[in-house]
């Protein structure tokens, strides 16, 4: 069955390793926080200047001078840096970021991602979503595999405009986990009950299915 | 020192100058850390055709939504817009241009601006629209945009703390842009919680240098919050 | 949080991986706020043919001069050098390579390279020297040298209190090239006065943020000043 | 007569402006602190990272963490800032600081200037001065008007590796005031007691005489 948007926020909590900074990017991604595992630690980076990023505040913490980069209000961790937005941006520009989870549009099989823009529809900015995918060293793209009319959003070649260019490395969908390499999409995994056949199916891109494809595991 | 006391005691003399097709570079992230009495003096002043450079656009009825209204606002250059309905009816009619720009480059044009840096590369954007037109090079095999530097005839931008010679301190993530805002007006107005005395901010942990800023006024703020998020306590 | 504990407890550890041949980006202006243990372990090391970069290399006996006892650097990149008579020595008879920097745009490029920006156009040298080799280009009427960034296998810095994330806060004006050289390092190690615990660095006045620096080392320092100038009191 | 040091930086001084942020120079520019005049107020910036430089510091004062860029032990102003050197820079850069007095070589009439390089003598470095004259709006030099061969040091075109190009607006030296424009050296003022003649054969590039030249006035 495929994933819920919460079980896709727990297989790219798998990724995180004890010691990463990490920015997540709003919706699925935001939700990664709930399910890092135990014994490793991470810590949040939000591009409007904040490192440590904490839990939502409580009604007396609350301050309107305290925001993520969602515009919500957030508290700080006991050791985290507020800095400016240029700080920020060299942060993630210079590579410092360990990883990136973002949601997108469509991915492609050379690692190209559009997630910003749908011509015809209002057209309301890039935020940081491009600087985040030029500088991040690791960038895995949470999405459906499919829209809801059935098409694929792993494509050959992206049809809308471009986020970034060669830099997604790694996908989670609700039905399975690639890895771009090598103009292809690699099958890692596969959502419980969900076959390679259904992944094939969904997969517009090239597709290389190499061996027995395990199943998601989630403790 | 006469010379250098920056503070003005009324909204008039704050944004004294300021004129039709200027362009104005703001501070503030979403509702957050922007110069509300700046904003709402240019509003009074019924100044046009301004092209505004700030990381977003406000809401309807407030932060630099409001200059919306009045139609004051010709072009803007931000990273994400359109939170406001206003917004959207005057783009979609061509009343209003926009040039989007990402998050980190319109940080860093600004403080390029500031900073006598006319032009730099940068990664983001390669390959998408943003790159149209500009310039582009390969640099130790990766592929980077030659974007240029941004100043304006004003920055507006709220501070926390500040003192006579324009030293500000800016307030937990109300900083955001604000500091490089600061460094590339022409004329820089800083709107303040709080003046204090000169040596009440510890120098090291001033933000931004008084030589950056021409005007400093005190401000009373609304702090209007975006998205109000609470845990149990 | 076991991953971003950044605390070593020995020089060794402080600067373990450290090769022949590597660049090492160094912090501090004169004698004031340089990394000076770390320096002497370096010198301990014995490591050669090291490209560094810093705005001075020190003086006949100390900070990085003594990395020339023992022909440990190669190439200097520095704004201004020779306060020592072995740098003169070493640098006439051709055992020591110069690269001079305008001390602004050594700042930036360190700064650069730690920001991503590969490359920047700047007015300082334009028609001399340092724009010998360098494409130029009028910008608006300006004429500009494009300056590349720096980044170095290591950055070793001073600073006065970290926590154990690597957050880092410097003291009055030993802050210098500190931050920039900071950012720039694959490898920052930061040598410092005092380690608090996280928390006790009031998040928005930290200089550097813990995500640069990858070692904590608590030092003790010498402070060796340069050109004691005293009035009566 | 040729002023002496102290007589050039009283007469630099005359140049400064209320409210006014200055970098001073090492040797006579930073004589230019003591005589700023009554009713005054100037801020000193030390590139090294400070804004608001005070007076040497008293012995109690004393504290190796705080020099200028001359390297000496210095105090700060109540309202002073500190800062990295890449900000202090982008002030400087930036066309913040409003005036710049330093010592050269030589200048010429073209406003080059050259005060870093002698080729055949061992070269120290630019520090900072390079991007000072880069960037500052306003450029004063401070030298004596022939070196002690009697060569003039205001030539045609610079013989020495540059430090800028076209950026000196105004020279202060032991014998007169000139400012330079249109491709010459404007005499605006004699020292007391020297006369047209002898400016006019200690500066090789070309002086423009424009009526009586008044002597400095020193109060």
């Amino acid at each position: 069955m495929a994933l819920s948007r919460e079980q896709v926020a727990m297989r790219v909590a798998q990724e995180l390793q004890d010691g990463y900074y990490v920015n997540l990017g709003i919706g699925i991604p935001t939700l990664v926080a709930n399910y890092v595992p135990a014994g490793i630690e991470v810590m949040l980076q939000s591009e409007n200047g904040l490192l440590g990023m904490g839990p939502y505040p409580t009604e007396a913490e609350l301050d309107a001078d305290m925001i993520n980069a969602g515009k919500e209000t957030v508290t700080a961790i006991k050791g985290a840096a507020i800095f400016s937005s240029a700080e920020s941006f060299a942060m993630i520009r210079g590579g410092h970021v360990d990883l990136t989870v973002l949601g997108a549009f469509e991915v492609d099989q050379n690692g190209n991602i559009a997630s910003w823009m749908i011509p015809g529809k209002l057209v309301k900015g890039m935020g940081g979503a491009m600087d985040l995918v030029a500088g991040a060293m690791n960038i895995v793209v949470t999405m459906t595999h499919a829209d809801k009319y059935g098409n694929s959003k792993l494509l050959q070649s992206c049809t809308l405009p471009l986020t970034g260019v060669g830099c997604v490395k790694k996908i989670v969908t609700d039905l399975a986990v690639l890895e771009v390499r090598n103009g292809a999409f690699h099958l890692l995994e596969r959502a419980p009950g969900i076959t390679v056949e259904e992944i094939q199916q969904k997969t517009a891109g090239k597709l290389v299915v190499d061996g027995e494809i395990p199943e998601m595991q989630f403790n | 020192m006469a010379g250098f006391n920056k503070v003005v005691h009324s909204y008039e003399d704050a944004m004294a100058g300021l004129q039709d097709g200027m362009t104005v570079i703001a501070g503030g992230f979403g509702l957050c850390g922007i110069p509300e009495g700046l904003i709402a003096q240019i509003k009074k002043m019924k100044t046009k055709d301004l092209t505004v450079v700030s990381n977003n656009c406000g809401v309807d009825g407030f932060g630099l939504g409001i200059l919306l209204e009045d139609r004051q606002i010709k072009k803007m250059v931000a990273s994400y817009v359109g939170e406001n309905a206003l917004f959207e009816k005057q783009l979609l009619s061509g009343e209003l241009e926009v040039e989007l720009t990402p998050q980190g480059t319109l940080a860093e044009k600004m403080r390029a601006g500031g900073a006598g840096i006319p032009a730099f590369f940068t990664a983001t954007g390669y390959g998408t629209p943003v790159a149209e037109g500009k310039e582009t090079r390969e640099i130790n095999g990766r592929n980077y945009v030659l974007e240029p530097a941004i100043t304006g005839d004003f920055a507006i931008v709220r501070a926390w703390k500040a003192d006579r010679y324009g030293n500000l301190m800016f307030r937990h993530t109300s900083m955001n842009f604000n500091p490089m805002a600061a460094t590339a007006g022409k004329i820089t107005v800083a709107e303040v919680e709080e003046i204090v005395e000169p040596g009440e901010l510890e120098p090291s942990q001033i933000h931004t240098p008084g030589i950056y800023v021409q005007r400093v006024i005190k401000g009373s703020f609304e702090k209007r919050i975006e998205r109000r998020m609470v845990r149990q306590g």
